[in-house]
């Protein structure tokens, strides 16, 4: 199934939780945060959350900032 | 000294100079000025994830949690609303509800928008966040946002990284004879003597960047702010002369063969 | 920073505050503001004993010789002749021939006196002193007293006990462009900022007086001015950052969704 | 015979030594300087150097200044 | 110079000096300071009406509404809806719907209201007034009202009345990049450099009020204050030189024996 | 205005704006500035002619010596004996006695050389020169020339052709408080403001180069000067304001709903 | 009947018209404003505008000003 | 013979007067001042003055200067 990270589409498997998901872009779930469709999820959660067509995720880090 | 704290929104902190994350070369470089500058207070922006650099450990890692409060900032925030989603983002990635609200509309000079950010800082008030609003030199807006209930005011002394100093003297002084929450003079100061300078006008706190960023040696001058802050600061509690026309001989005038 | 010393006439100092001694409310105020410095030279002036108070121990007894250079001025002299005759008498009184070169004419504004000042130092220097001219901000006048053997200039950056700051910032840029020999600022620096500023532009040292008489708490003035003046030398040692006419972000400029 | 102190006449008693002088004044030989007719006087002399009638001595003494 | 001239809302001004009609001594001292300064824009504000003296002709006797256009300011409202009252009373009073906006919460430094101030701004631009806001040199702000629609901004130099001269310098010249609309710099200007200095910066106006009511001589103070605000502009169209920071020769550099 | 003079050396002048004739593209571009500025005092400098151009006019062909008093400077001279001769061989070309002193040694920042200058002076002055002495903002330097005769002293605001502006403005400040001579600013001041505020300090002239040779526009530029200048003279005569650390109203403080 | 001018009672006889009150405080009607009830009155209505009773008159007029 | 003009050496003829050196130079006297063997001529002299053998000449005039 297709979803969005960061604006740009994905296929990923059925069944693909968010930390599936992590680890397959090989991204560590700690100090990230995800959005999915709007929303905060909750870093317990990522395991637990399994994604769905079209969901829209959104992924930030902390960056150097003045 | 220990008697005297900076305290904001209840919070006591010893170290009077807040530091910037950005534009260090280096990982090692920016912990180096961390932990020359003594500071208990850095700043941090929220960016999203670039998906081609899954290793890029974010600045966290360059941080003690222990030791240093992360204050998330809201650079890129093109209104209230997304400074609002931005301050959620990183209370959910666990920092605390403090925020560095920045609302900065034109990237040229970088200032800030009175408006917007009075807006903001009522919003986040609402939802819970500790509110540290960079603003324009403005007494006016400043007392509207202590009013508002924000933490702190953040007055700039020039534009972010220009090194030019504390240009807005005048109205800074003004801020703070007004102020009873902390004022803290944040961007444009480029060299230890700017910090001490606002220090010694009665400023709370200093924050730097640019300056710390820009130096060859990144742990001497944060070193350098660290000490030019505690001098202002000294100074101003200590007493500073006033400033004469004429001169007041240190030496007796008496020639000295007049005893 | 034990590499970093200030080195006059052959001899070396870890401080770069100089610090004089006049106008204290009392010895107790001055040794604390001495010891609080951490100043390795500090000046005396010479006048006629008061016969009516025989038990007036003179400032020596708050000084400690181990750790200071005592550095006698001329104040008071009218003419190069009677500062001659100051020095003499001065190193007869067991002091090292070490002498701060003060001639300044008019009681309103103490300036120095060029003519006269570049007179005394030749004599002096032919007499074996280590010679240390207080000066206008004028460099050729600078260049003659380095060329006629003089161990520093010490020009002045605003009259003396004005705490007027830095007045004469540009000359004094200019003087240090062109020196061989020590910079030491004196007369006229109110705050730590000012004495920050003077060591960020490559002065060598600065001397301070009236701004730690002028204080309520001497020591702590005292430790202000010590802590600055390092901090300035520090970050003129670790790279000012360049003076820009606008800004440059110290966040990402991207927008926090545009990654 | 008469002499003079820091431009003020005094009478003192013939062989008086300037260390003589200095105790009946009441001051410490230390940390001062002493001229007589111009000439500095080394301190190990005060003893020995007798004072004679229109003698000129100068006491000088640090001072705090700037 | 005919060529260059101000227009404001579409309409021409020779003179770039506005005048403020407050503090003059007596209206044979206000009628000499607008007569010598030949401006063209005149402020004045509203006031009830002192039953106790019928006599009092009011200002208006002091101006000649041929040669100046009266300028009603807003001075004494407490928020934007009194300071619309005030102008709606002034154009009931026979005179042009312009305003000069003026929205100043505290009493001792006077500083403009940024919020408050683009509120009233935008309902008076509703009612058709042509508005000339007096702001804190801000220049997100300035780009705010003049997206709103106003005539100009007038940011201040420093508070009213304080002669203190263009503390906020930085801040106009980003206003002055900015604009595209005439920018007046009103407040502060207490000696002719003052009005120079802001006009060689490219502001296109000056206003000034306290520096001629304070003066000795209020007809020789105006015309001085025409004479430097019309030197600035005319130095700004002619083009000046760059700052440097070394010396240029204005005699040939050889020796005059070497030709 | 008639009444106010500026008298040198018993000569009386309206103008107090001085031109130097240096760097201009063209004589006709010297013409302009000369005509536009009002001046009645042009300086020039003497250099050996350059035999491969016979037909070179020299300098003087773009001066009226009916109008302008031409005033020989000194510079290229290394010492003072090549100064004196300098102004010899000037009189000997059949202008008055006047000579504006100038020694410079070093040819970086052009600064006076204060103990040759005041030798200088002396052999001037008892060979019959009326002398004008180009010096360091040295307030017992100057006060020296004048107990030795010169006609004025000729501060400088910062070096020759730097238009930094008025540098040395505490300085200035003194040497005009002390002065019974015509006190000249002279170098540095590159903006019409620049010279309104050496005049408002209270400067009996300024005299001017780069700053009309650097501009697009000479002849635009000389008027601005001369406008600047006289603004300047008038409000120092006009009585400037005292500048005050709060706002003074313009305006009634009252409401206006109060009255 | 009572009226109040600049927030201050006043007893005018009946037909008072605002021009004859003006008169009778010694105002001249140029260069002035009236408020009558909160309404800006044009001076041309200042003769036929006849006061009543409990009527509230806000007059004001220019001063100087920055 | 041989003189110098400014540091460079000149052949003239005998019997040269400095108006004739001037003249054949393309000099106009005016504006111009002129040093023979370090001594200041007078314009009126330029004519009767005849040069001599090492004659030294120093011609300068005025140039623009602040």
């Amino acid at each position: 199934m297709t979803i969005t990270v960061n604006d740009q589409a994905r296929d990923v498997p059925e069944g693909t939780s968010v930390a599936d998901l992590l680890a397959s872009l090989g991204l560590k779930p700690q100090a990230m945060v995800v959005q999915c469709n709007g929303d905060i999820l909750e870093r317990e959660r990522y395991g637990a959350t399994v994604l769905h067509e079209n969901d829209a995720l959104e992924l930030v880090r902390f960056v150097g900032g003045g | 000294m220990n008697e005297d704290y900076l305290e904001i929104a209840g919070r006591r902190f010893q170290s009077r100079l807040m530091i910037g994350t950005g534009k260090f070369p280096s990982a090692t470089a920016l912990r180096e000025a961390i932990e020359a500058s003594g500071s208990e207070i850095v700043t941090v922006a929220l960016r999203r994830v670039d998906l081609s650099k899954p290793d890029d450990e974010g600045i966290l890692s360059a941080i003690d949690p222990e030791r240093q409060l992360i204050l998330p900032n809201t650079s890129g925030a093109r209104n209230a609303e997304e400074a609002v989603r931005l301050a959620k983002l990183a209370r959910a990635a666990g920092l605390e509800p403090w925020v560095k609200l920045e609302l900065t509309p034109e990237p040229r000079y970088l200032l800030p928008d009175p408006i917007e950010t009075l807006r903001a800082a009522e919003m986040l008030l609402k939802e819970g966040f500790v509110v540290l609003p960079y603003i324009q030199a403005d007494p006016v807006l400043a007392k509207k946002l202590e009013e508002a209930g924000t933490a702190t005011v953040m007055p700039l002394g020039a534009p972010i990284g220009s090194n030019r100093g504390l240009r807005t003297r005048d109205q800074i002084r003004i801020i703070i004879e007004q102020a009873n929450i902390p004022v803290v003079v944040d961007a444009g100061l480029g060299a230890p003597s700017h910090a001490a300078e606002a220090m010694e006008l009665g400023a709370d706190a200093v924050l730097v960047n640019t300056a710390l960023s820009d130096a060859r040696d990144h742990g001497a001058m944060a070193r350098a702010f660290a000490m030019a802050t505690e001098a202002g600061r000294l100074a101003y509690r200590a007493g500073l002369g006033p400033v004469r026309d004429t001169a007041e001989a240190s030496s007796p005038l008496t020639g000295f063969l007049e005893a």
